[in-house]
């Protein structure tokens, strides 16, 4: 039966998916981007092939809709290869690059990035590197996001419209060097955010060279100029502290959050875990003492932590100088509490046993004579040049500081602004609508860069778009100084420039700009592409760094994502006469009163100062501390917030001085009575459909208005009002109590020295009865007395861990799994509605010593706390996801065989037979099962109720966004199940590749822990441990024997694959009220 | 009949004490004819205006149903107010409801038939088609709450280019094999009692549409009795079978829950608890349904007190059963000592979201029916009529606490969520009510109501034994307390 | 038309009640008819003995159709779970002597569906319906079966019958409005 | 009135079902072949843009499969040769034969634009399906297991249904489709054309135990002692006969391989 099907020429129009999406792509705008650097091709094959895996449905339900006509007609797909042959790629295995990102607070994220044929699709920590290996945070993990960004800032601006091409930005730019070259730069101000990039820094000197009179200054909405300014007294001017935490076993932070948004070192969350495992011994375990106003990651993974006002903190900082035998302020000193000082006496004492090997740290937003005070008692504690580092960094220019630029621009003497600054000036600045207005006044020509049309781009007479880091060359180094090359994985998708180059243009060294790259001539032999004006200027500075240009070295450098041993120069000392000098100055600051409230701004957690604010996985990220997505709040006590009697989400309106807000309030267990915690960054109008709501009205609420002076951080004398409306928030989890419930399991050191195996004891696992039915069942290992099992010997059997010991309970594994399985994003309204897609729940629970009306009251678990004690709650996070239970609830319920186990021990789930019954996820103990509520993938967020009268513009995956899509991962559509799957198509790809090593003899096993799985790779703390337990010598096996090694709910007899470790308190008897500490955890059922 | 043996001894010897009288199925000494008369003329003369004023809002609810299906669909099982992790909600509550109802008319046919119980013959034809009705309403939920209606087709067990199959180890797939079933098997015993009644429509029909449409179903049935015979053994059988069927339905439903290792599901009670549930609520559905009924058609002679006050015992008992099974389930929270199954209790009885839910299934399904004790109750239609009301309501609040309220609070505290029902989930159910009762009042347009050749059948004079020629009038101490005795006065044989 | 062929179907009696109509069967049969029948409107208790019919036989028919029943479901589970495609879900057993319990439900199922069909189709098999043309719904009287009459027809093709001995046989038992019933061929 | 029914109606409702009996019948046949793969999938033949003959390519001239697809071993899926390829022979300057024929038209043109050739798909597995070139092509699965005969195909097509059911098939029973690997892409072998002698010659140097090849061969297990090659053959030729079948070299591949191809979902669908 031979039928030759003489497929039609394509019609212009016609019905989308008889047409092959490959076809499709030929007319997509990537074509020619990527065909420049990547000939044509296979992208587009690639992209086709996933793509209509995207579709298969569309495409299935039409070939259904045609039936009869299925026999003779059948979709037409094309295959295109590249017409020449690229180097490295193979089509359908990922290539991958090292490289490096910066951190949005400075210092650098040495990265791996997984390229499919020219798309970067994810990326994950460099684990080679030698300080910042390993995990990245959320930031750096969803930046791949932005690189895809559909309302990214694409082309550039002309007084915030679009058609003005890419030469007249290179006019403007020579137009504004030109102007002032004759007064040697007179009239011209840069405006840089820090940078840990050394090219960046070389070029602005050169700049400054070129033109002596330019203005440079540094700006970051997130400032640490207060920072700086006492660094540079203390230590010297060119001298920077370093802290390396590996190096400590006593660290007590006053309201330094360095395992979240406040780092202190080159990697601080891996430095600290290094000297946190239990099983190595309790006693070589590190100990946390924290003060902080509100809950952190940090404060909640402390084993000592106190409430305390953010005001007091230089009183705490004095006391603990004091103590610890530093300069005294007893001014200071006198005015704090009694059990504060008891408290800070205590901990001094114990940190005093530790000479060389603690190390007390502060918030960078805090004033000088903390830093200061802080210096002292490192000084006393012997930390220089042990743990803490001095350093001399070259990326340190000298720079003014915004009211410099703000001056010059009143008295006229800026004419021309250049703004290299990450932040956004016109939004995050203190009274950005003033400065905005005096720009405009002043006739200030002001030329942005920068990656998203925010406030500033649209009012500049020129906005360039910021070339994503991975779409540019340059370079970074890490906080200790190590040195990494950033290159490009990708032809910039809309030709932005990095602000290396925009240095160069100004240098007048580089035209910006698509025009430049001309598409390579294909008769003419392949000629080596233009040499790159920033590739240049890289690898000249590399030739500095490195002492000379050696190509191998530079290829090394390249290969390995870092330059051996080119950490900054140590050097500089404490300057004693400086602190006394400084805390001098100290003033005296009183508690808050209910009057008279103190308001902490910090960076958010999610979107640090704004900037990220377009990236949707970010904005659905919840926040560690209050599980809030979309939007921010003003965090209140529960003392506070009970006592104007708010409901969550209430507005209030909050009063400092003559500046107002009227925000969302939220309580917010553990923190300080009459202190407010405002996260900034949120608020920006007109930032698109992420950015900013549908209507164009921001995201939460701008907290920045509050600030008169970029480096206020705890503004005093608040007045807060209670308001009539309710704000919706999308709050991820409704309960915060575990309900007594043996879910997370803790105990101090001493009991876990009496009874290392307590985790196994807890609750009911105490006494789960035997299973004596007839049939074993395909559990456990396969032996002769139990013929079922799972075969250890001759397959793999997956497993994993999550230590609690180590887990932080920050959000980055949450991100990792969506970049790598192609998890949708659901919008605000759906994460409302309880239908958050991220495959992980970071659970977050509060505990309390004692529950009930008073101390004195019963266990009884279902008495709600009163206030009092939630502002003592302690805090725990723990990860859960598919548990991938040996004897899986989910599986025996689904009626068409959809998620069956696999022999190695997964539940697999097929989601292309799945029908929706939703059975399973009602049936899993851990509520591991999503399910797609709507086409996430296919219909714009804001009309899922639209459903099929969805806006045909915006219906379907924007294109870009396809880009970034795992192509071995399915993109599933409305109505099925998913889960996760311990990244099921690593653990594949893995073994076909062990195959086709092996061919055609006998071993098939996986090298030992060389399958890494997306959450894993990304867990900064390194707390979760995957690999194969058949496989002796694996890591997860090891971990697993820890006596700390426990089942969620295993009384239930689901038998997980995935374990927990009980996280270890390290408490200090001595401490007052350290029998309370993880008393809670005794009490579980 | 021992009725009439009485009654002619008394009349011939009166000195004799008297044996107090059974209360006749049939009041009055209605002929056969009358019987016919009565129960034709329902379909055969205009329907009251009642009737409309009911039919038409009706249709206008099931095509709004039909709208929220296709709604559904079209856009996604998100236009509910499903969420993790309460991802059933009202879809299958509404199912379990509907089962449940569906649950009275095979019972009434079937076991009543089995256990003789000749009182049956006036109310089963109605009960059986609520039956089918509520079965098709109920099934609706099921075929439609998956989110991808297109492939449920992979329940079928059919050789496929895939070589996939079906897991039989899920309940769910027990459901698919009961459900349809137990409508199959509904139907044809429905059928096949209507038979002989279909033929005395069509011999009473003038030639036309209507007689054909009656003769080709009525399947040129002649009332020989060599036919009678066989069909007689026939019903017999399908009351058998049906008997076994309408237990084990409910029972695999609640399997749906209890084979599950939620807390607050995973019970042994439950198939029997869901069992004497269904009959409960479908008995107080019947009741809701001929209480009008007979007053409207004046059927009081047909379906007496003596049936109502029947039906009313039957609730009172299963009511009872239900109360004791909501106390067991607390009972054995408790006493299982299993801190995950007292939790479960305690949310849904104490402090959990949805605690006035329990109460009001708690007061409508326990309290309400006792109210049955009582003679006065069971006899007036007006407080009958409240009590199934109450239950009608409280059945579906069972329903709501054993599955919503559930999910809730699973096992794991941070993922629990409150679930808040959408306009879909409440005009959808309200749909399937306008569904049901378009379909009961085509059935009482078009079909007789009550089984015209069974209640011919417990007819005094049915009995071959019975002597026709000396025929008593009726007697006044006869005259017991019967409240609609006097309607039934006006008419004469 | 009036010289259109017609058959004799046979005598059709009409009594007034249950209790005539009893007796009156009691003499047909003693009488020795074979191809005879009574009419009425519902069953009569009673009368098959009465008329000497023997129990019906489709309780075996049924059963045999119960059997399949459970015999379908069983393989069709056997099949599919065991020799197509076995798959394991939480952990049970695959081997059919294990994993039967949980085929039970079905296999009840389909023993009933299989069993009510069978009922049915059986019923209709064995009493020959559907028929909705028969020489007996010539009688215009016979309407009233249906109502409140009942009639006994002794068939033309009985032995016994003979056109003037089974109409005064008829009448002499009681029978009212004896006629003879005819259709046409 | 007499009868209302004629008397034909009788027999109509008997009628009636026998005839949706058949009708029944005749359907569930029809989809069962007419809507499976076997027939809307297999013999499917699209014109492709550039007359490319595989019957010349890989027939007559005998190139290997690999030439082209040179990925085939490596990568999940088998890569369609660049032009640069193509003009390794055809090329000007390069191999020069018929560079300038007609039919190289629009290589021509693709290599002077840079746009590719859009060639039809003709094997489409399902998106949502995950097939893995590499991992068959080194594991003993020749090309022609699953394409079929291409060495004699003009134009491309496709013999085989492709179906999930046709995977399956070979993932329980592989033996009927291993071959030893240098045959992989000899798409006329047959398991006959071996010679014994060296097939278990080279499963011996592999370091396989002469008892475990035994074992695989029906009546093996019973050898008392260790078999030396010259017994196996005896053995082999005993049981198979003089040619070597292709059972006898699929049980020993998969035994000695360890071919053990999954059959879990999470095989081929992530």
């Amino acid at each position: 039966m031979k039928r030759i099907w003489q497929h039609p020429q394509e019609p212009k129009t016609g019905r989308r998916y008889w047409r092959s999406v490959g076809e499709l792509e030929r007319r997509s705008e990537f074509m020619n981007k990527l065909g420049v650097e990547f000939p044509a091709g296979d992208t587009m094959n690639e992209e086709e092939r996933d793509n209509s895996r995207r579709d298969f449905l569309k495409i299935m339900g039409a070939s259904l809709g045609a039936m009869g006509l299925v026999s003779c007609r059948r979709p037409l797909t094309t295959i295109l290869p590249y017409t020449k042959h690229v180097e490295w790629v193979i089509p359908g295995k990922p290539l991958l690059y090292a490289t490096a990102i910066p951190k949005p607070n400075g210092g650098a994220q040495p990265l791996v990035v997984t390229t499919h044929e020219g798309r970067p699709t994810h990326l994950a920590g460099n684990p080679l590197h030698p300080t910042a290996g390993g995990g990245l945070d959320s930031f750096a993990q969803a930046s791949i996001l932005d690189l895809y960004d559909p309302e990214r800032s694409q082309r550039p601006l002309r007084h915030g419209k679009n058609g003005v091409g890419w030469s007249s930005v290179n006019r403007a730019i020579r137009a504004a060097t030109e102007s002032v070259s004759a007064k040697g730069g007179e009239g011209l101000a840069v405006v840089v955010g820090a940078s840990s990039s050394p090219t960046f820094t070389r070029l602005l000197g050169e700049l400054k060279k070129a033109y002596p009179q330019a203005m440079v200054v540094e700006y970051d909405a997130i400032s640490r100029d207060a920072l700086k300014a006492a660094n540079a007294e203390l230590f010297g001017a060119d001298v920077l502290p370093v802290v390396n935490l590996s190096k400590a076993l006593r660290v007590f932070s006053l309201d330094c959050d360095f395992l979240g948004v406040n780092p202190v070192g080159a990697d601080s969350v891996k430095e600290f875990m290094v000297n946190r495992d239990a099983d190595k011994g309790v006693d070589s375990m590190n100990r946390l003492y924290a003060l902080e106003n509100r809950f952190t990651v940090t404060g909640g993974f402390a084993d000592h932590r106190k409430p305390l006002a953010a005001s007091l903190i230089p009183v705490a900082a004095a006391l603990l100088a004091a103590e610890l035998g530093g300069t005294q302020v007893s001014a200071l000193a006198a005015t704090a509490s009694e059990d504060l000082k008891t408290w800070v006496k205590v901990a001094a004492d114990d940190l005093k046993k530790f000479q060389g090997k603690a190390v007390v740290l502060t918030g960078s937003g805090y004033g000088a004579e903390v830093h200061a005070l802080v210096a002292t008692a490192n000084q006393a504690l012997g930390a220089f040049g042990t743990v803490i580092d001095l350093v001399k960094p070259d990326t340190v220019t000298p720079a003014g500081m915004l009211p410099d630029l703000v001056a010059a621009v009143r008295g006229g003497k800026v004419s021309t602004v250049v703004a290299l600054t990450p932040s956004d000036l016109f939004y995050d600045a203190p009274g950005a609508s003033a400065l905005k207005d005096l720009f405009k006044d002043k006739k200030v020509s002001l030329i942005h860069w920068g990656h998203s049309p925010n406030a500033t781009a649209r009012h500049s007479d020129y906005h360039i778009p910021a070339a994503h880091p991975l779409e540019a060359w340059g370079d970074l180094r890490t906080a200790d100084g190590t040195y990494s090359i950033v290159q490009p994985m990708i032809q910039a998708l809309y030709g932005g420039a990095s602000a290396i180059e925009v240095l160069l243009a100004l240098l007048g060294k580089k035209k910006l700009g698509l025009e430049e790259v001309k598409p390579a001539d294909p008769a003419a032999p392949p000629a080596p592409a233009p040499v790159d004006a920033a590739y240049a200027a890289v690898r000249e500075t590399f030739e500095k760094i490195a002492g000379g240009l050696d190509e191998q070295k530079w290829n090394l450098t390249l290969r390995d994502g870092f330059l051996k041993g080119s950490t900054f120069a140590k050097g500089g000392s404490l300057n004693a006469g400086a602190v006394n000098g400084i805390a001098s100055k100290a003033t005296v600051l009183s508690a808050p009163t209910a009057e008279a409230l103190e308001v902490v701004l910090v960076p958010d957690s999610t979107l640090w100062d704004g900037r990220f604010a377009s990236n949707a996985w970010l904005q659905e990220a919840p926040d560690p501390i209050t599980k809030l997505t979309w939007d921010n709040a003003a965090w209140l006590s529960s003392k506070t917030f009970q006592g104007l009697g708010l409901k969550e989400g209430q507005m209030v309106k909050i009063t400092v001085g003559e500046k107002s807000i009227s925000l969302a309030a939220i309580e917010a267990p553990g923190h300080v009575s009459n202190s407010i915690t405002i996260a900034l960054g949120y608020g920006q109008t007109k930032l698109g459909f992420v950015g900013s709501n549908s209507d164009g009205k921001g995201r939460g609420f701008d907290a920045y208005k509050l600030r008169s002076d970029a480096n206020q951080y705890v503004l005093t004398g608040a007045k807060v009002e209670k308001l009539d409306e309710i704000y919706e928030l999308a709050i991820t989890q409704e309960q915060n109590t575990m309900e007594g419930r043996a879910i997370y399991r803790e105990a101090t050191a001493e009991e876990f020295k009496k009874t290392p195996d307590f985790a196994q004891k807890t609750g009911m696992d105490g006494h789960i009865p035997q299973n004596i039915s007839l049939y074993k069942g395909q559990v456990d290992r396969k032996t002769p007395e139990n013929p079922e099992g799972f075969d250890y010997e001759n397959l793999h059997q997956w497993g994993m861990t999550i230590d609690l010991n180590k887990c932080i309970g920050c959000t980055s594994c949450i991100v990792a799994c969506q970049s790598e399985n192609n998890i949708s994003v659901v919008g605000k309204d759906q994460v409302r509605k309880g239908r958050i897609m991220q495959w992980i729940r970071m659970d977050r629970y509060f505990a309390v010593p004692k529950w009930g009306k008073d101390e004195a009251e019963s266990d009884d678990v279902m008495i709600k706390p009163t206030a009092e004690q939630l502002e003592n709650a302690e805090m725990v996070s723990q990860p859960v996801a598919c548990q991938q239970c040996e004897s899986a609830p989910c599986e025996t319920v689904c009626p068409v065989n959809a998620t069956v186990h696999t022999e190695e021990g997964l539940n697999a789930m097929a989601y292309n037979r799945c029908i929706g019954t939703r059975y399973c996820a009602n049936n899993c103990p851990y509520t591991a099962r999503r399910f797609n509520f709507f086409d996430y993938n296919k219909r714009p967020l804001d009309e899922l109720y639209m459903g099929p009268l969805s806006t045909p513009s915006k219906t379907g995956m924007r294109e870009s966004l396809q880009l970034q899509k795992n192509p071995n991962v399915t993109v599933r559509m409305r109505g099925v199940i998913e889960k996760c799957t311990y990244c099921v198509q690593r653990l594949e790809s893995a073994k076909i590749n062990q195959r086709q090593k092996q061919r055609d003899s006998k071993n098939f096993r996986v090298p030992t822990d060389s399958v890494k799985v997306a959450c894993q790779q990304a867990c900064p703390a390194g707390a979760i441990e995957f690999g194969d337990l058949g496989d002796e010598k694996s890591a997860v096996n090891k971990v697993k024997a820890s006596p700390r090694n426990y089942q969620v709910l295993k009384y239930v007899g689901t038998r997980p694959r995935t374990s927990y470790l009980a996280r270890i308190r390290n408490v200090n008897p001595d401490m007052p009220n350290a029998a309370a500490i993880a008393a809670w955890s005794g009490k579980q059922f | 009949m021992e009725s009439t043996a009485t009654a002619s001894n008394s009349s011939a010897a009166p000195i004799q004490p008297r044996v107090l009288d059974r209360e006749p199925l049939v009041l009055n000494n209605r002929s056969y004819s009358w019987i016919t008369n009565r129960i034709c003329g329902i379909i055969e003369n205009k329907q009251p205006m009642l009737w409309w004023i009911l039919f038409l809002p009706s249709v206008v609810l099931t095509g709004v149903m039909a709208f929220c299906f296709v709604y559904l669909i079209a856009t996604g099982v998100g236009v509910w107010g499903q969420k993790q992790p309460v991802a059933w909600a009202w879809d299958i509550t509404n199912f379990v409801f509907w089962i449940g109802i569906g649950h009275a008319g095979t019972l009434i046919s079937a076991i009543l038939f089995l256990t003789r119980q000749k009182w049956r013959t006036s109310v089963n034809r109605a009960a059986e088609a609520m039956t089918i009705f509520a079965v098709m309403c109920a099934g609706l939920f099921p075929a439609f709450h998956v989110g991808r209606v297109w492939m449920v087709w992979f329940l079928a067990p059919v050789p496929n280019a895939n070589a996939i199959w079906q897991n039989f180890k899920s309940p769910l797939l027990w459901d698919v094999f009961a459900v349809s079933t137990y409508f199959s098997v509904s139907v044809v015993f429905w059928f096949i009692g209507l038979v002989p009644d279909l033929a005395t429509l069509r011999d009473r029909c003038k030639p036309g549409i209507k007689k054909t449409l009656y003769g080709i179903f009525a399947l040129g049935w002649r009332g020989a009795n060599r036919h009678w015979s066989h069909y007689e053994t026939a019903y017999m059988l399908l009351a058998a079978l049906s008997t076994p069927l309408v237990l084990s339905v409910h029972s695999v439903v609640s399997f749906d829950f209890a084979t599950s290792v939620v807390p607050g599901w995973h019970t042994t009670i439950f198939p029997p608890y869901f069992v004497a549930g269904a009959i409960f609520g479908g008995f107080a559905m019947v009741l809701t349904l001929m209480i009008p009924c007979r007053k409207i058609y004046g059927l009081q002679d047909l379906i007496t007190a003596k049936h109502i006050d029947n039906m009313a015992k039957v609730i009172l008992l299963t009511g009872t059963i239900v109360g004791y099974a909501y106390c067991m389930e607390l009972f054995i929270a408790y006493y299982s000592a299993n801190y995950y199954e007292g939790q479960a209790f305690l949310l849904r009885a104490l402090h959990g979201p949805s605690v006035p839910y329990y109460y009001a299934m708690f007061f409508c399904n326990v309290i309400a029916p006792q109210l049955f004790w009582f003679r006065w109750a069971r006899h007036s239609m007006f407080w009958v009529m409240v009590v199934s009301m109450f239950v009608n309501f409280g059945m579906w609040y069972e329903r709501y606490v054993i599955i919503v309220t559930t999910l809730e609070v699973h096992m794991t505290p941070g993922a629990w969520r409150t679930f808040q029902a959408t306009w879909v989930d409440k005009v959808t159910f309200l749909g399937t009510f306008g569904f049901f009762m378009m379909n009961f009042l085509l059935f009482l347009r078009f079909l007789p109501v009550i089984a015209i050749g069974e209640v011919k059948g417990v007819l005094p004079q049915s009995n071959p034994h019975h002597d026709p020629h000396q025929e008593k009038g009726i007697q006044e101490e006869d005259l017991m307390d019967y409240p609609d005795r006097h309607v039934a006065k006006t008419v004469t044989a | 038309m009036s010289t259109t062929l017609k058959r004799v179907h046979g005598y059709l009696a009409e009594f007034e009640n249950v209790h005539d109509l009893y007796h009156a069967a009691e003499h047909v049969r003693d009488a020795g008819y074979q191809r005879w029948d009574c009419h009425s409107p519902f069953p009569i208790h009673g009368l098959d003995q009465a008329m000497g019919i023997q129990r019906s036989k489709l309780p075996w028919l049924v059963f045999c159709g119960g059997i399949t029943g459970t015999t379908t479901a069983f393989f069709l589970q056997y099949i599919t779970q065991n020799v197509l495609y076995p798959t394991v879900v939480q952990a049970k057993p695959i081997t059919a002597i294990w994993a039967i319990p949980a085929w039970f439900p079905v296999m009840f199922e389909l023993t009933i569906l299989f069993s009510a069909f069978t009922t049915l189709f059986g019923l209709l098999a064995l009493i020959g319906l559907p028929r909705f043309n028969h020489p007996i719904f010539a009688s215009k009287r016979f309407a009233k079966f249906s109502d409140d009459t009942f009639f006994v027809c002794i068939e033309a093709r009985d032995p016994k019958f003979s056109q003037e001995g089974t109409k005064a046989f008829l009448e002499k038992i009681g029978g009212k409005h004896v006629e003879l019933v005819e259709d046409d061929i | 009135m007499g009868n209302f029914f004629p008397r034909w109606t009788n027999w109509l409702v008997l009628k009636l079902a026998i005839a949706l009996f058949f009708i029944l019948v005749g359907v569930s046949l029809g989809v069962s072949y007419y809507f499976t793969p076997k027939y809307t999938r297999v013999g499917y033949e699209p014109t492709q843009p550039v007359p490319f003959s595989h019957k010349i390519h890989a027939g007559q001239l005998g190139l290997d499969c690999r030439y082209c697809h040179s990925f085939v071993e490596s990568s999940s899926h088998s890569n369609v040769p660049t032009n640069q390829t193509c003009f390794n022979c055809h090329g000007t300057g390069k191999g020069n034969i018929r560079s300038n024929s007609p039919k190289l038209e629009k290589v021509i043109q693709a290599e002077a634009t840079g746009t590719p050739i859009p060639w039809v798909k003709v094997h489409k597995v399902p998106d949502y399906a995950y097939f893995n070139h590499s991992v068959h092509v080194n594991r003993g699965v020749s090309c022609v297991s699953c394409h079929g005969k291409i060495n004699e195909m003009e134009v491309v097509r496709q013999a085989e249904p492709q179906s999930m059911g046709w995977c399956l098939d070979c993932h329980r029973n592989p033996e009927n489709n291993l071959r030893p690997l240098d045959q992989i892409t000899n798409l006329n072998y047959d398991a006959s054309q071996l010679d014994r002698a060296t097939f278990y010659k080279g499963l011996l140097d592999k370091g396989v135990k002469a008892e475990e090849i035994a074992a695989e061969i029906p009546g093996g297990g019973l050898l008392e002692k260790a078999p030396d090659l010259q017994q196996i053959l005896a053995l082999a030729e005993k049981t198979y006969g003089g040619a070597v079948a292709q059972q006898e070299v699929g049980l020993q591949l998969k035994k000695h391989w360890q071919v053990s191809p999954p059959e879990s979902c999470a095989a081929c669908h992530r």
